[in-house]
């Protein structure tokens, strides 16, 4: 199935697309669609190692299951506020 | 109380939400962009965000702080999309009945906002070059 | 910039007047009136003042903020004469590059005022009572 | 001569009056001042143990000298700000 991931910030900038698409097959961890992200948009790798996942509008870990229900997305660094 | 607005951010209703005469005190914050970052100058900026995720994690966030201190309200507004410098990207109002609780509280929230919250801002440089801050990784 | 006022604290002027393109950040504190005390019901209040002494004492204590801190703007503001519950009687704001340098200076501000400037407090207790308040001596 | 001295809040209640005249002889200095207002305004007396004396605007010890042209006050415990 399809899984659409948001991304935001640099990683909509490198993958050019605010929903990358990552073809899997659901239920998967965390971890697993990693390497997915990676094989699909390669630009995403740098920048990658530096993100965070949330899963259903938390934080994620590896071993975060993402189910055919989750939204997910790709969260780096974050810098709103000020000063 | 929590707000993510396209517009200018109106620091007086701000304050007014937060006002109670069970506060004896009010402290409010506001982020402001400075024109000149070291040698750069700051032409406009964008700020992007991940709605629903913020508005749970700033949820979140208040609710800690309301365990941890003694308040009477709490309104944290964070501005999104285009701004200029010296507009306000952020305002948090604390109210609580003695001052150094709306003090600490006040420092605590906008210090955790920017750990956790996913906002992010880009520099729009007034040379035309335009660039994603991301603190700890290079671009 | 120090302001002994009559009238009802203007904090959007406050807030204005300390804004700067070379701020980052801005902390507003504003105290204001409970209006139970205790198990008391406070109707209104009277603030007395030692103008000409105030005012020196207020501008030493910017001088001595400045030093300490790399702030851009200060202004510091009493409401003097008759109150009602609710009302601002002080409002302090503090810009500065840096947010931790506006908390800091801002609480040093008001925790400061609050030692040794001549300005005092007449409780009017709604029960038609009147007592001024002097911390640390009894009536 | 008359040493006029401004009274604020408690010391004025007390008193009955924003500005005490005091007979002496000038200059002198503060510890001598309070002895001769004590005498002038005997309401005083509890109160001034917890009060500070401000010559020219500026808060004096009791070996603060006081000529004719200073300006005298006496300063009660101050309750400005809020909370």
């Amino acid at each position: 199935m399809t899984l659409r991931i948001k991304l935001f910030a640099v990683a909509m900038q490198k993958a050019g697309t605010t929903d990358l698409e990552v073809e899997c097959s659901l239920p998967a961890n965390v971890g697993e669609i990693k390497q997915l992200v990676v094989d699909t948009c390669p630009p995403l790798s740098e920048i990658l190692p530096h993100c965070r996942f949330a899963v259903d509008d938390e934080f994620a870990s590896d071993d975060t299951v993402i189910t055919e229900q989750a939204s997910v997305a790709i969260i780096p660094p974050v810098s709103g506020g000020a000063c | 109380m929590i707000n993510l607005t396209r517009d200018t951010i109106d620091t007086q209703q701000v304050l007014e939400s937060v006002q109670d005469t069970r506060a004896g005190a009010v402290v409010l914050f506001l982020g402001t962009t400075r024109s000149i970052t070291g040698d750069r100058e700051t032409g406009s900026l964008d700020y992007d965000c991940y709605e629903s995720m913020a508005i749970r994690k700033l949820e979140q966030l208040e609710a800690e702080a309301r365990r941890q201190w003694d308040v009477v309200e709490i309104n944290i507004v964070h501005r999104l999309g285009h701004l200029l410098p010296g507009e306000a990207s952020v305002a948090i109002a604390v109210s609580s009945p003695h001052r150094g609780t709306a003090f600490e509280c006040g420092q605590w929230l906008i210090d955790s906002l920017k750990e956790d919250i996913p906002i992010w801002k880009k520099e729009n440089w007034a040379d035309g070059t335009h660039q994603w801050v991301h603190p700890g990784m290079e671009d």
